[in-house]
């Protein structure tokens, strides 16, 4: 399997996102992927540009989609950061629907002697490269060390799986995909309520309140579930999650302490890969004392670690709808 | 008293249509017992001033055969419906357009350069026919190709068609008995416009073989499987346009196992042979998936070649427009 | 119901489906397949012995609403018409494990038959009333209201079930666990209408059957009650008397279709509860509202094999899925095929009075049917020319109703193929397909359509200048 | 779908919001129902709800639109769009909302229009984003204080490699900036006929 | 030409009045189709009214049309309407042809020149066409007396014993082993709140 | 009048589902530009291959066929009857020299009005782009026979 690659500002090195690359580089390698970076890309303007100048913001996408179409005859990009998968999948979606604008874009284009076809390029998320792509068989079949005895809470955020500009993969609101492959590698996943909700993206350099509220939301959520660790799939989400929890704790005199780490540094792990390697360390929010817990083996935790909310049912409860596909998920 | 007179003329055509006269054996000494024959290129010497000197509908008969393809065919065609009381456009050429109708699938110009610039002609010096040229003797002429091939009736008001390629020599054989019949007062003219030697009916109903209901799954070809000798030809994926292909020639092609090629041109008030054809060809294929469908129809490669083999002149659209666009 | 039973005139096939139409207004033929009930009703008294007996519990998907238990071998109520069980093959133990028989040891007239089999029957009828119902929606659907995950999130259905002293709770109204009375409830209308995503029509009844719902609950347990909406529809004789009742008994209302339901607390007084988080619109403020049960008030929708039955039948559904009136105003109960009717849920969303005014009106349609004896229909038909027709038959499997016949050689006769006008339907097919021209079709003929479109040529779009082509 | 008046242009506010957004908005098809609004995740600090912003787009009231803080508050969650039971594409009004407000110079609270620019700014000069130049720089100006609310997070960034201190640049810089410079000039002429036909 | 044609066109009202000159496509029918066998042509506010109806029937008697094309709204809603006012008037009702100038033309489209062209030609459409009708007479079928009700639901009940009752034979086929449908698992119903069973 | 080319498209419906699709765009007001003139049949089973080169001959730009979706055929199963004559009919077409775009195939269902509006729509602005079909029709190329005589009379 052969992609080109959009790195994205923030999963180079010295960004705060590198963890996630060197830990999607150490996991590619075995599962047979292998990524052509697009030559002098630019950035994918975030969610800021749009807010100033469309056309720009556009144009600044087009550029990057416009040299992703000549890398190596490629035509699906990786991009792992999800604000990125987003902004370029929906400018080349708008671009094919709307000629006008396609055209317009092209003119400016033209200006630095660039064109760009929309539908050349479609840009694909990490994740869903994984999980469809290669397959959790394959992924599975890479796996020497269970994850086992881990709680983790699966994070997916935004931005992957809404709005789905080419269609839905995973659900926008309960997504599925990073759940399954977690329990490929063995850890137990917590039914996180949380998991598809907003991590505060740049609030946190708008509005203090606004943006801390939403991180404890998240992270208040994934305590209340008794998971170990979030698992995310996006350097933004990474950073608010982690980077600002001890702002977060300070502002509402909270005492939360739970570690944020990529779900490639977990399948890292899994694939018997050493931390340093996967970047794991960076993270702001001590990952260890969770870690500890596969990297001693300690078997699977006792009856009072199962979740709050799940009781045995009593005789004359009555019964349940079943949710389609949940009995493979409870395997 | 002097015999009335008869003419045949072959314009752009095989010949065949001349030979199938021929081939009524015993009955062409009734054209010679009850007609005094003026004008027979083929058969006789003549010139075409001789037949300009003649009164205005002096000719009672003129079989026409072939269609118009040049400005000469054109010419003699008015010259010759001005000298004739009842002129028959004779054979599938002179009524749709026949075989030389397949022209007007293609410009003049390719079809030049296919004649004489390809490896089908040793032409060291690219040679092409020129129209006109000035010699020191004086101005020679050759007739100049139309863009588009016509049929008779396409210049000059026609009063029969007698369909065929050529005409089955039994119907001309039974026609020239109408006509003697007609001199002597035993019989009638039929309406004019009308077509004669031909049945009313489709080809079929001459045919032996056995039809059952039809359901294609595959076109083929005759040369690419030996077909049932007893079972229709359509019905086993073969495009015999008998169904929609007018009676009278005694269905000889399908007995013979070889489809109809349609040369007796549709039945009676169809306005469009290939069209008809085309209706139920298609409605018989044995499908509801369109991919299926395209998949079926890829065994009919040239289907304006096939369903307008011999009548493309006449038919509706009458030309493509590679060949009449070329005429502006 | 009871008088369908006993009606003398009335054949009740329950337990059975059609499984072929053919024919036309005034002759239909008909095949229904009574399935195998394993129970012979010539001798089964109706008792319930077997019933009793039986010791597979199911969860009744269908009566229950999938809130209940049924046995193998049931009777989906105490009233049901008629009075037969009918043995679940799937779930019997007998016909999954080769023992038991439970049911056939106690029946005292021996009505149980293991052997039966599927039935065929086919009877001639002049006219057909299609009343075939809708689906619930599945709320599954919509994962952030929760249904599926949450216990407490409850479909309408599902608590018509609970209210109901026939239900599992003999009518009491309790969470999920079987026990507790809820002191809060929410109910959520517009649960899969009014949205581009799912179902773009509004479903009708839900509004009326929410405040229903909310007068039961008040009346039955004092809870706290909100009523979550969109638009309030509560017209029609009646109805909005109804909704200042439901408002004089202190139910709370906000206007704003929910956002999502959810177990995560956020702030003090959530814990343990589920969340109903919307904005209240008419006080433009988002509000998180706990509760301790939720209750979906879930769209109609076409029946899952409205599809096959419409095509079954010969009438085609809207876009939805909703089988046409041959004219929403003018004849809501006909359909574009003679002789179908329809009535109900099957037609579109619409409430009890509605659909009993259908039935009636479906009735009187039929009624004056039959009593006109015998029914004029247009004489759109195709004929084939003898002389003309060379017996080519590729007009023979042109026709789905078998109206044409092949006609072999005999005596001297040639052969042809010939239009039986009875069964003929007038689509034009076989006119078009016939390559010598030896059909014809009546109303829509070569002649005419060939002349139609000469007409409609003679003006250009662009207007007046081509007028001149108007043959003199 | 947007009235345009006979000159080309949008007749009004409405149908100017509508012009200006790319792809089909479809905001003329709000029922109001507040979807938007509850599941809003920063609902709560907003002046007015999606839902009632865009009644307000309704009704005309430029100035009101232009001045609320609601789109500032847009966090780009998206749950708005995928849940709108019209299918209205919820964030993509915001954006164009906010472009409207910092051209029109109507909303009044600079930090997060400052955000922005000076994120673009960074963009603008070398192709790529510079987390520690952005967060300096907009910090400094708006919060030179709170920069001791996450030291720690600033030191254990940088002692793990994840802040780095000199911004990256792409190579081609200039046709970059050709580019932009021509799609600014096309947006400008759009704005000019967006905004021209309503008073 | 040996056809006699009456073209009639409708104003509905404004409904394609107000779009199409209906007045002055009725004029250009009687003048520039007479070759083709136009007699008569009118316009009338409301064709499918009694008075609009009567038109063309006195036409028919008093001008000896062999043919009518009535130009108004579409054949689903009034076809039968113009044929049977034809028969009224003594002529072989598939004699007529209706076809539509709203649905297709009035209500559907902006520009009124190109409305009133597109008008035109329907009708010269018509009008060729309605040279080819043929006299017809519709064909009679005798009905079955029972009756198929599908569904045991509240509305097939209500069908069944309606059609029951009045001594006809009915098949109510019910896919459930009960009838009842979904009325039988509510509690009670609204607005009166009575039990549903 | 504008200068813009109009095209000319005949339109071939089936009484129950396109014509009523044609209908119900009516009922619902929608739009949709007046180059599209409809002819009704019963069934798109009923369409025959010389309609189509009529009228393309006789200065249609474009033709389009229509019909009951797959499956929802009055007729139970003629529109696949005319899918196939329709798919054969464009490959000859396209033989002589008519893009096969001039000939196309809608399903419309009677209550798709919008559908039917947006399609008509959408081939209008189709065949604008292709340009003005102009087919030599048979008046052009072949002289009538009517004229002919007078000629000949006159010589």
């Amino acid at each position: 399997m052969r992609y080109s690659v959009f790195p994205g500002c923030s999963l180079e090195k010295g960004a705060a996102g590198y963890p996630y690359w060197q830990s999607m580089e150490a996991i590619l390698k075995p599962l047979g992927v292998e990524l052509v970076e697009v030559d002098d890309w630019n950035c994918c303007g975030a969610t800021e540009y749009i807010a100033l100048n469309r056309m720009a913001a556009y144009s600044l996408i087009a550029r990057t989609l416009a040299l992703a179409a000549k890398t190596d005859g490629l035509r699906e990009m990786v991009a792992p950061c999800s604000a990125c998968y987003l902004n370029l999948s929906k400018a080349d979606k708008y671009l094919t629907d709307d000629a006008a604008l396609a055209d317009k874009v092209n003119v400016a284009l033209g200006a630095g002697g660039l064109h760009y076809k929309p539908g050349t390029v479609k840009t694909r998320h990490l994740l869903d490269v994984i999980v469809n792509d290669v397959g959790y068989k394959a992924v599975e079949q890479q796996a020497t060390k269970s994850l086992a005895g881990l709680r983790i809470a699966p994070y997916y955020g935004c931005l992957l799986t809404r709005p789905a500009v080419y269609g839905q993969t995973d659900s926008p609101e309960y997504p599925t995909a990073l759940d399954k492959l977690m329990k490929v590698l063995g850890a137990e996943v917590v039914d996180y309520p949380m998991k598809a909700h907003c991590c505060g993206g740049h609030m946190t350099q708008i509005s203090e309140a606004s943006a801390f509220d939403m991180i404890r939301r998240l992270v208040k959520g994934a305590a209340d579930y008794h998971a170990d660790i979030i698992v995310t799939v996006c350097p933004m989400c990474q950073l608010n999650l982690d980077g600002f929890q001890g702002a977060m704790n300070r502002y509402y005199k909270g005492d939360y302490h739970v570690p944020v780490l990529y779900f490639t540094q977990m399948m890292g792990l899994a694939f018997g890969l050493d931390a340093a390697t996967l970047g794991i360390g960076a993270e702001i929010v001590d990952a260890r004392p969770a870690l500890s817990r596969i990297g001693v083996q300690v078997p699977p935790p006792e009856e009072e670690a199962k979740p709050a909310h799940k009781p045995r049912r009593p005789k004359e409860a009555l019964p349940m709808p079943v949710m389609p596909g949940s009995e493979e998920v409870e395997q | 008293m002097s015999k009335p007179k008869f003419a045949m003329y072959w314009a752009a055509a095989c010949g065949g249509c001349e030979i199938a006269v021929l081939n009524t054996h015993e009955k062409i000494l009734d054209v010679d017992a009850n007609f005094d024959v003026v004008f027979w290129p083929v058969a006789m010497d003549a010139k075409y001033k001789d037949v300009e000197a003649m009164e205005d509908k002096s000719i009672l008969l003129t079989l026409f055969n072939g269609a118009i393809r040049n400005d000469e065919n054109e010419h003699i065609a008015h010259l010759l419906r001005r000298k004739s009381q009842i002129l028959v456009a004779f054979g599938a050429c002179a009524t749709q357009g026949g075989i030389p109708g397949l022209a007007n699938l293609s410009n003049t110009k390719s079809i030049i350069d296919t004649a004489f610039s390809t490896i089908s002609t040793d032409n060291p010096f690219d040679t092409l026919p020129m129209t006109r040229f000035d010699a020191p003797e004086g101005e020679l002429t050759i007739p100049t190709l139309y863009p588009a091939v016509k049929s008779l009736n396409q210049v000059v008001p026609v009063d029969y068609y007698m369909p065929g390629c050529p005409p089955e020599s039994h119907q001309i054989a039974a026609v020239i008995d109408l006509v003697v019949q007609v001199l002597q007062g035993k019989a009638q003219l039929p309406p004019t416009g009308a077509v004669i030697g031909a049945g009313n009916s489709s080809v079929c109903e001459e045919c032996t073989r056995t039809r059952n209901e039809k359901k294609i799954v595959k076109f083929a070809r005759i040369q690419d499987f030996k077909p049932d000798p007893n079972i229709c030809l359509l019905e086993q994926g073969i495009l015999c346009c008998g169904s929609a292909t007018r009676s009278g020639c005694g269905a000889v092609c399908p007995k013979a196992a070889v489809p109809c090629v349609g040369c007796y041109g549709a039945t009676e008030d169809s306005p469009d042979h290939g069209a008809r054809l085309l209706n139920a060809v298609a409605s018989v294929i044995d499908s509801r998936d369109p991919n299926e469908v395209e998949k079926i129809l890829d065994g009919i490669p040239d289907p304006a070649g096939m369903f307008y083999r011999f009548g493309m002149p006449g038919s509706l659209l009458r030309a493509s427009k590679a060949a009449w666009s070329s005429e502006q | 119901m009871v008088s369908v039973g006993n009606h003398p005139n009335i054949n009740l096939m329950a337990y059975s489906e059609v499984t072929q139409v053919s024919g036309y207004v005034g002759n239909f033929t008909v095949t229904v397949r009574q399935k195998a009930s394993y129970v012979d009703k010539e001798k089964c008294t109706g008792c319930g012995v077997c019933q009793d007996k039986c010791p597979k519990k199911v969860i009744d998907q269908a009566y229950e609403a999938g809130l209940g238990h049924r046995k193998a071998i049931y009777k989906p109520f105490p009233q049901a018409v008629p009075k037969f069980p009918v043995l679940d093959r799937e779930n019997c133990t007998f016909f999954q494990k080769g023992t038991c028989k439970a049911c056939e040891k106690f029946c005292e007239s021996n009505a149980i038959d293991f052997k039966q089999q599927d039935e065929f029957v086919t009877f001639p009828v002049g006219n057909i009333v299609l009343a075939t119902g809708f689906d619930p929606f599945d709320p599954r659907r919509i994962a952030q209201y929760g249904y599926g995950r949450l216990a407490n999130v409850f479909t309408s259905m599902e608590f018509e079930r609970l209210s109901s002293a026939g239900g599992p709770t003999g009518g009491k109204i309790v969470l999920r666990d079987g026990v507790t009375a809820p002191q809060s409830v929410g109910i959520i209308h517009c649960v899969g209408s009014r949205d581009k995503h799912y179902n773009n029509y509004c479903s009708v009844i839900c509004c009326m059957q929410s405040l229903k719902l909310a007068h039961l609950i008040k009346e039955k347990t004092g809870a706290t009650v909100y009523n979550f909406y969109t638009d309030m529809r509560t017209a029609f004789k009646d109805y909005d008397e109804f909704y200042q009742r439901v408002l004089s008994e202190g139910t709370l209302f906000v206007r704003g279709r929910v956002a999502e339901v959810t177990d995560a607390a956020r702030l003090p007084g959530e814990e343990g509860k589920l969340i109903i988080q919307a904005e209240d619109t008419l006080i433009g403020k988002q509000r998180r509202v706990p509760v301790d049960m939720v209750v979906l008030s879930t769209a109609l929708e076409p029946r899952h094999d409205a599809k096959e039955v419409g095509q079954r039948f010969g009438i085609s559904g809207s876009a939805a899925g909703w089988f046409i009136e041959r004219h929403p105003k003018l004849d809501p109960v006909a359909t574009m095929t003679e002789g179908v009717f329809i009535a109900g849920c099957a037609q579109g969303p619409k409430d009890i009075p509605a659909s009993v005014a259908q039935g009636a009106a479906a009735a009187a349609r039929v009624v004056g049917k039959i009593n006109q004896k015998e029914i004029a229909v247009e004489p759109i038909r195709a004929s084939i020319d003898k002389d003309r027709c060379s017996a080519c038959r590729i007009c023979n499997n042109q026709c789905p109703f078998k109206a044409i016949s092949y006609i072999p050689e005999k005596n001297g006769q040639r052969a042809y193929s010939e239009v039986n006008p009875a069964l003929c339907q007038g689509c034009g097919t076989c006119v078009a397909a016939c390559p010598s021209g030896a059909i014809a079709g009546t109303v829509f003929s070569s002649q005419q359509i060939m002349a139609q479109l000469n007409g409609l040529m003679l003006l250009n779009v662009n207007g007046a200048s081509v007028e001149e082509k108007v043959p003199a | 779908m947007q009235q345009v008046a006979s000159n080309g242009t949008p007749k009004t506010f409405l149908d100017q919001v509508i012009a200006a957004t790319p792809g089909n908005p479809h905001l003329e098809m709000c029922i109001q129902c507040g979807t938007c609004g509850g599941s809003c995740p920063s609902g709560p600090d907003m002046e007015h709800t999606p839902r009632d912003l865009f009644a307000m787009v309704r009704a005309g009231m430029k100035d009101q639109v232009l001045r609320s803080n609601t789109p500032w508050y847009c966090v780009s969650c998206y749950y708005c769009t995928v849940r709108c039971p019209q299918e209205i594409h919820v964030t993509d009004l915001m954006y164009t909302l906010k472009r409207m407000s910092v051209k029109s110079k109507l909303y009044d609270e600079s930090i997060a229009p400052d955000f922005s620019k000076t994120f673009i700014f960074w963009v603008e000069n070398n192709g790529r984003s510079f987390e520690l130049g952005l967060m300096a720089q907009h910090m400094l100006r708006h919060n030179p204080f709170g920069v001791f609310k996450i030291a720690d997070m600033g030191v254990g960034m940088v002692t793990k490699g994840r802040i780095g201190f000199t911004p990256k640049r792409i190579k081609g810089m200039d046709g970059l900036h050709a580019i932009l410079a021509k799609a600014k000039e096309i947006e400008a002429e759009d704005d000019a006929k967006i905004m021209g036909g309503a008073a | 030409m040996t056809e006699r044609i009456g073209v009639y066109v409708c104003h509905c009202g404004s409904n394609i009045a107000g779009m199409v000159d209906v007045a002055g496509v009725a004029k250009w029918a009687g003048e520039k189709l007479k070759a083709r066998g136009v007699v008569v042509a009118r316009d009338y506010r409301f064709m499918c009214s009694s008075p609009g109806q009567d038109l063309i029937a006195k036409d028919i008697k008093e001008l000896g049309l062999t043919r009518v094309v009535v130009a108004a709204c579409s054949p689903h809603l009034h076809e039968k309407t113009f044929r049977d006012s034809c028969k009224r008037a003594g002529l072989n009702p598939y004699l007529c042809e209706l076809v539509s100038i709203r649905e297709h033309v009035s209500w559907v489209h902006t520009d009124k020149a190109a409305a009133n062209e597109k008008a035109k030609a329907i009708i010269a459409g018509a009008v060729e066409r309605v040279i080819y009708h043929e006299p017809l007479e519709p064909m009679r079928l005798p009905i079955h007396p029972a009756t198929l009700v599908v569904g045991g639901g509240i509305a097939g009940i209500q069908a069944a014993l309606e059609i029951a009752d009045g001594g006809n034979q009915v098949y109510l086929v019910e896919r459930e082993p009960s009838i009842g449908g979904r009325m039988a698992q509510l509690d009670k119903t609204f607005p009166t709140l009575d039990c549903s069973a | 009048m504008n200068d813009k080319f109009e095209p000319l498209i005949i339109g071939f419906t089936c009484n129950w589902c396109s014509y009523r699709a044609a209908d119900s765009a009516g009922l619902g007001r929608l739009k949709y530009p007046p180059n599209i003139r409809l002819i009704r049949l019963m069934c798109s089973g009923r369409i025959d291959t010389t309609f189509v080169l009529q009228a393309f001959a006789n200065g249609a730009d474009a033709v389009l066929i229509s019909g009951c979706h797959p499956g929802d055929c009055h007729y139970v199963e003629q529109n696949y009857k005319a899918q196939s004559r329709f798919l054969l009919m464009r490959r000859l077409i396209a033989q002589m020299g008519i893009e096969p775009q001039r000939l196309q195939l809608l399903w419309a269902s009677a209550a798709e009005g919008t559908i039917f509006a947006a399609e008509v729509t959408r081939m209008v602005e189709e065949i604008r782009k292709l340009g003005p079909l102009n087919w030599k029709s048979s008046q052009q190329l072949t002289v009538n026979s009517k004229q002919l005589a007078a000629a000949e009379v006159a010589a």
